[in-house]
């Protein structure tokens, strides 16, 4: 993180499946500070659990040496939260989950992370960088009410 | 590390019309570890006499997409046996997330206890 | 921070009055995922918050673009907690308030932060390093109820 | 970035003997940056017809050291002005908090307003 950034907290966690939790009161008390509505605290706080958890277990295969970097950047109207991990970012795009496939046993029961990541908050990106550490990319906008 | 864990409580319980019920009273996460509270204690059920479940979730404080994987397992398995399944106690928040993912067309939401039974009738 | 340290969680915020509270929250997180009773969480919260004001204000002097680094340590029946700064560390040890001299208005209001913090946590120093900045290191203990 | 702030509310209520108290009700953050809310309202007051003050925490959220030297500055200007304050509201923890630095010495902390209100007689 840029030492200068005044508007950046930054939170480094273990590759720990519950730690997680610590990122969704990290993320739930800026948001808290810059003014968004509960409903929305809850939005952000569903996305960043599922970021951290995807971080911790396909990019850094919960080894817990491996830190999950959690970057809060506050903008004038909006949040960006980035999770950053040492893996190649996830292989594939965004899968809407099928309810009827899965209660018929063709797909798998999980696999909902990304699509809840990305229907809950305004903006979603994955962006893979084998070389320096892959990550997600939220943003919530203050002026957005949810849906 | 103290691991709030999940935590699961059976009842049994009567509806108006009479007919019973069984209920899975949920407390604390619901998480990729909760396998053995979520399956293992449904597993447990026999389908002859809990032909009607009921999920409350009202306690529970922590739930990601690996702990509705479950609920959809269960869910699954439920249908498989002939069981119907409602539930009640999510947070306005998770009832978006359940109808988000879909699973509304397996088990109705409800807000309270009381609402959920009567729905089996 | 080593990033081999798989029971390290850490927290960088700019030296901006309010942050602090985004340091109460995560510690509270971490501490709650130890397991430590509600009351004592609330201790550790303030001790927290005092430490890092006085980290943003005394040691970094309110300059936003200077880091508060807030490292959480779990052990296996404690939670340790640093609070850094880049400033040369208190010049004094602890002052416990007089507050007959503050009702007569010959001491200042202010000046109980170091002392709430002691007070409040199982272990409290702060060490001064002025070439490599200087910390608050706080320890509460699970086996401790609290006063 | 939106400020949670120090709100403040001033009343006037009588108690049982049907003496006239002034209630400050505080609410959000007391912090270095509440001096406005904390001294001036405080300020505003006038000595003849506020004998009798009552400090609310009730709805107070976040409370640090620099917000308890403001409360310590207006129990000092009251003392001089002699006025009587009474505090109440505060959760367990600040009750710890106030009786450590020792303000309890200068303000009596109630649980409730009514058992603060008796205390005035
Ligand atoms: N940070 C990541 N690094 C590498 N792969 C990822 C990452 N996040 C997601 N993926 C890949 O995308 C897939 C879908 O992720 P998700 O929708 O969150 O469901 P789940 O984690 O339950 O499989 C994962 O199975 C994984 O293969
Ligand atoms: N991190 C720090 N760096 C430099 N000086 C400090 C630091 N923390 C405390 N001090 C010094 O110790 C004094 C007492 O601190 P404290 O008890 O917290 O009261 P206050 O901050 O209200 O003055 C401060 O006024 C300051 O001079």
């Amino acid at each position: 993180m840029n030492g200068k950034n005044v508007n950046s907290i930054e939170l480094r966690l273990p590759s720990r499946l519950g730690f997680e939790k610590v990122a969704m009161s990290t993320a739930s008390s800026v948001a808290k500070l810059m003014g968004f509505a509960p409903d929305r605290v809850e939005d952000l706080k569903t996305a960043v659990a599922e970021a951290c958890i995807n971080a911790m277990e396909h990019g850094n295969k919960l080894d817990e040496s491996l830190i999950v970097d959690v970057i809060l950047s506050m903008n004038e109207g909006s949040l960006e939260v980035k999770v950053l991990d040492t893996g190649t970012g996830p292989p594939e795009g965004v899968h809407a989950p099928d309810m009827d496939k899965k209660m018929h046993g063709e797909e798998a029961s999980r696999g909902m992370g990304m699509f809840l990541i990305q229907s809950l908050v305004d903006e979603a990106e994955w962006v893979s960088a084998p070389l320096t550490g892959s990550y997600a990319r939220l943003v919530i906008r203050l002026n957005n009410t949810g849906d | 590390m103290a691991d709030s864990g999940t935590k699961v409580k059976m009842e049994q319980v009567k509806c108006a019309s009479g007919d019973p019920i069984t209920v899975l009273r949920f407390a604390g996460d619901i998480t990729s570890s909760s396998e053995p509270a979520v399956l293992g204690t449904y597993g447990g059920l026999s389908p002859e006499t809990s032909k009607r479940i009921l999920l409350d979730f009202s306690k529970v404080e922590y739930l990601n997409s690996s702990g509705i994987a479950l609920i959809i397992q269960l869910l699954y398995a439920a249908s498989q046996k002939g069981q119907t399944v409602q539930t009640f106690g999510l947070t306005p928040h998770f009832q978006k997330v359940f109808t988000m993912v879909g699973i509304t067309k397996y088990t109705k939401l409800y807000p309270d206890e009381a609402a959920a039974c009567a729905g089996f009738e």
